[in-house]
């Protein structure tokens, strides 16, 4: 990890509240993977004064770039919509725990909710990559928030979408999804991000099934690198229940130890 | 020329090289990968306490105008941990290791300062008095002079190291504090730790930091502390290490000028990891610019014009 | 539907159609052609002192992150003046006049409040109990309880007016010093004046207030500010006014959930010229938002967790 | 006085140290005057915090136009110098009290330093507008600091020029330049601007001459309004020595009171 100045080559609003970002990544001679994140510097000056953390969205490793995907919220995203292309910005990373596919793993189930999607689609690229059979349920408010969806058919994932707006949200009909989907695809793995509610649903129908997971947490943080302990959350391990700091034991953690609030 | 400079600065018995160091709970040697940690004055890590700590509620951080509230609650793994695990990992340095100590009464920060105090990698204690005084009224130590008179006077019975007292800059009279703790043997003071403040999202009506309300660091806080460096320095010969705020090489400085030693870097490393570098380097710039060969002819030569009335 | 709001509040008898008003020293009649007047809740003169004075040295005001300094040494013209020419041009608004008093002593402060207190044109008298007791050690009165009280007590033996206490937020407890001004007989509290601080221009070595402190205001001390009103209103019943960083109506909205009944808009002023009308409407949105019809059932609504230790 | 938001038509750097902007101020219909200042909100967000004060450098009547002149100092002016065309920037004014050229002055003399330049320059167009003979002394550290000098050319000064680049500008020649200068234009007003050095050898020269003037005052400002009395300078009346504000008494006061420190 280190702070390195990359160029934006491309920041564009995707939908009405997304936007991608694709920065040039060459001189990092680090390896990255997927559910790592980045602490982007979003201003020039002092505003906003912490940085930001990302995921990675996509790594291109032949041509050299990394893509995020962000969804405008406050001060800091909304300043990043202001990056223009061929300007160096200050990125932080890459930082943290990745995802880890295991040889077994033949066929994994995603289901992301939001913006956790840009953290699991690294992850389907991932899947395609090591021929890894991927399915994902893709929950958001709207279908205008559903882009990265073809993103992930583009990796060849089945994709399956959930919205407030469709009325196909709720708890009961995503569960019922996941069980079918579990069912369908002999699924391996199962993974999740950006829901409490979502994640667990999925803890409980993955310990049923004795399927082991993961889980991309995201808390507050200070200083992303595990000096400040602003962003714990509880694991449970071999003596009882630990804090761990999701910046550095995660963002990725073991889906059945995760302690869910 | 920045060969010659002179940029070792004491306190007490406690010689560094150069006066910029990490402020304690900023630092840990997760960040041993982006510089070199030799470069610096002192090493100074995480406060410490005597038994395991779980720390308070998430968020445990929030962003503010000029700054961020924390309240972590000093999660700590206990002294023996401490003792076996952490000192080791920073003895591998040729820099000066400074132990923050917090406790939760005096004897508790006699027990633990005569304990780490025997380690031969430690170098200094530093005194972290703005901990909560849970067997009073659960104000910090550092909130009344004479409760800080007997801390550092009961610490000073113990041990031989030189010891810091870390000040909290929420009390009426910074000055009455730092009197209280030279006459009681300290070597050296930090002022200072974090302002208490409290953020509310207005929206959800909840604080914005689980513990309600935390301590606040960063440039919103670097006038006042500026301000106690320089009420210190007026009634109190001791070192001070100014804590608070420092972004860059001219905060330093000017922490510097107000009557401060030595300096501590904290937030600003989150936000540019090679923070104390650049302030070092940027010390070194300032002193061949205006041809200052060692900074301790730097230290409170703010200049104060003569006609100033003395109340504010 | 903002029609139906109701967002008048008391403060003793002091009755306000709404909470917003100017802090003192921050506003005069020479904004008059900005905005009308008569849609504020009060109107806060800059404080005045009983014989003329000159004011401090030059600059009188620095900018710092998140704010600035003043040190403006309270220029006034005296009292006849005030009385003669500074009431009646604000008696021509139909809003309650709040004057603000600075005194040397608490003989002066009384004396003061006693002349002030008679003009039909005043609705209320705010203490600036930040001021330096000259016949003390030159610390402010609001920096001792004691004197806190015997001061709100001998003001409210000659007057009455509804008092305001201004506390300043450079103290140990700022809790302590509420309860002592409620004992004497205050009816409300400003929470609070400007915290002391200091810059220095690291290239001239000078500070860069003429006077070298002065106390900061604007958003960097918000946090700071919003806990001490959080503080303040686990201790007293009386209405508290929040003023310290308010830049928009978010701001005033995070002070009422903390506990101020309302609030004062002071360096927002020289930044945009219609802050307190924008903060008077961002409140009535927020209300209409959220369904509110009174904004007094706002004040202190913050959700405090019950886990929350109570220690920081 | 009013915060209004005015159109960026052009906003370039003139040498290497200053920059020019021209704002449109159409919808100003109070009336400006050489000498009164504008306080301007350099930045969009909270950074620079407070506004800063600047002179018009010149008024165009009919193309309902401002200009101002600036040096690059600090925050608030090198955030300044990213306003682009078709920006629209927050300006309140204008402020203070200006120039008054009376009738019967129908030569004067300016003596300017650095970017008090700027703000003589539209006291000496308005003395074009009048007829009113105008002589300049500008001072400045090199000739590249002196491009204003043009404009008041353009007005039909005449203008001499003194820099610590070509030795001219110490205090005996500007005084033995005033001294001409006084003579050979018959000079009845004396005006000055930009250096306490300068404006205490003009206030003594045109003391000695009996001749009137005015001089603009530079002071760190809070309100820009009269009300926090940030700004004051003392001046000479008829009960002794006055503190009074230089953003609402002044920034111009007559040269013959002000008390120069
Ligand atoms: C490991 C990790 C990966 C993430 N990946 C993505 C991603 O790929 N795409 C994306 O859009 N978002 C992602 N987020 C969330 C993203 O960091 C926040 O949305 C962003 O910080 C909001 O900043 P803001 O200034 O726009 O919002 P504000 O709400 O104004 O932020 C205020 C403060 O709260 C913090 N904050 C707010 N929301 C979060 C959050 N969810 N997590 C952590 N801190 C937060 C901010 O960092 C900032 O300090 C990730 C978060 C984490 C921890
Ligand atoms: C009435 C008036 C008219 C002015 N006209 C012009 C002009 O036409 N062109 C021009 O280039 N400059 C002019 N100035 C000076 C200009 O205001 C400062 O150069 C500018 O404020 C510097 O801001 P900064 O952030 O770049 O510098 P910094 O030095 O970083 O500013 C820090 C703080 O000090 C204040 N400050 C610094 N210098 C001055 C100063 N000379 N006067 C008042 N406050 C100051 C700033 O406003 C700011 O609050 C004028 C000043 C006044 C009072
Ligand atoms: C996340 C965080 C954790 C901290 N933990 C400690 C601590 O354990 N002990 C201590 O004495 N100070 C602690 N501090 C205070 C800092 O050491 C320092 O006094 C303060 O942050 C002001 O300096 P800064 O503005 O440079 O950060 C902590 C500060 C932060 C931001
Ligand atoms: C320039 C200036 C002058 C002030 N003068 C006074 C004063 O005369 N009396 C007083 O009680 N407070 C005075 N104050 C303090 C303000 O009333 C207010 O308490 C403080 O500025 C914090 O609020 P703000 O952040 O909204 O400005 C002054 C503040 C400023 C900036
Ligand atoms: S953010 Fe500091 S430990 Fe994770
Ligand atoms: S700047 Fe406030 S009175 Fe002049």
């Amino acid at each position: 990890m280190k702070a390195y100045p990359l160029e934006v080559l491309s920041n564009v609003q995707v939908s009405e509240r997304y936007w991608h970002m694709k920065v040039d990544s060459t001189i990092i001679d680090e390896s990255i993977t997927a559910g790592q994140f980045f602490n982007i510097k979003c201003g020039e000056g002092e505003l906003p004064f912490l940085r930001r953390p990302f995921s990675i969205y996509r790594i291109n490793r032949e041509e050299k770039t990394i893509e995020f995907l962000y969804l405008v919220k406050g001060s800091g995203t909304v300043q990043m919509t202001k990056f223009v292309p061929g300007e160096n910005i200050d990125v932080f990373g890459p930082l943290g725990v990745g995802f880890s596919l295991k040889e077994e793993w033949d066929s994994i189930l995603l289901l992301a909710r939001g913006v956790g999607i840009a953290t699991l689609a690294a992850l389907a690229q991932e899947a395609a990559e090591k021929n890894v059979k991927c399915v994902a349920i893709l929950s958001a408010r709207s279908n205008n928030d559903l882009l990265a969806a073809e993103t992930l058919q583009g990796f060849g994932a089945t994709v399956v979408k959930v919205t407030e707006e469709d009325g196909t949200s709720n708890v009961e009909n995503v569960q019922r999804l996941v069980n079918q989907l579990f069912e369908e695809h002999d699924i391996k793995a199962a993974f999740t991000c950006g829901s409490m509610r979502l994640s667990r649903l999925m803890q409980r129908s993955a310990e049923k099934r004795g399927i082991p997971g993961q889980i991309a947490l995201e808390e507050h943080m200070g200083c992303a690198v595990g000096v400040c302990y602003a962003c714990v959350c509880d694991v449970r391990g071999p003596h009882g229940i630990n804090s761990v700091r999701v910046c550095k034991e995660g963002p990725v953690f073991d889906l059945e130890k995760v302690v869910l609030t | 020329m920045t060969k010659n400079l002179k940029l070792d600065v004491k306190i007490g018995s406690l010689h560094m090289k150069n006066p910029v160091m990490p402020a304690s709970g900023a630092f840990g040697f997760e960040m041993a990968s982006l510089f070199d940690f030799n470069e610096l004055g002192a090493l100074v890590p995480k406060s410490i306490t005597k038994y395991p700590r779980g720390g308070n509620d998430t968020p445990r951080v929030c962003e503010v105008t000029g700054g961020m509230i924390n309240s972590i609650g000093i999660q700590s793994k206990g002294l023996p941990y401490y003792m076996e695990h952490i000192i080791p990992e920073y003895a591998k340095y040729d820099v000066p290791l400074i132990a923050s100590i917090s406790a939760d009464s005096i004897e508790e920060f006699a027990e633990m300062s005569e304990i780490i105090g025997k380690d031969p990698a430690v170098s200094a204690i530093e005194l972290n008095i703005s901990c909560p005084n849970l067997e009073g009224d659960g104000k910090a130590f550092g909130m009344d002079g004479d409760l800080s008179f007997e801390l550092i006077q009961k610490v000073k019975g113990v041990t031989d190291q030189p010891l810091i007292a870390k000040l909290t800059p929420n009390v009426t009279s910074i000055q009455e504090i730092a009197i209280a703790c030279e006459e009681a043997g300290a070597d050296g003071l930090n002022v200072a730790n974090t302002i208490l403040a409290m953020a509310i999202d207005i929206h959800t009506r909840k604080p914005k930091i689980g513990n309600v309300m935390g301590g606040i660091s960063g440039p919103a806080i670097k006038p006042i502390i500026v301000r106690m460096i320089h009420q210190v320095r007026n009634v109190s010969t001791l070192p001070i290490i100014g804590c608070g705020g420092i972004m860059n090489s001219d905060d330093a400085i000017e922490m510097i000028l107000a009557g401060a030693s030595a300096v501590q870097v904290g937030t600003a490393n989150f936000i540019n990891p090679l923070s104390m570098i650049e302030v070092l380097e940027g010390i070194k710039e300032y002193m061949v610019e205006y041809n200052i060969s060692d900074i301790n002819n730097l230290v409170g030569k703010v200049n104060i014009p003569s006609s100033t009335t003395t109340l504010y």
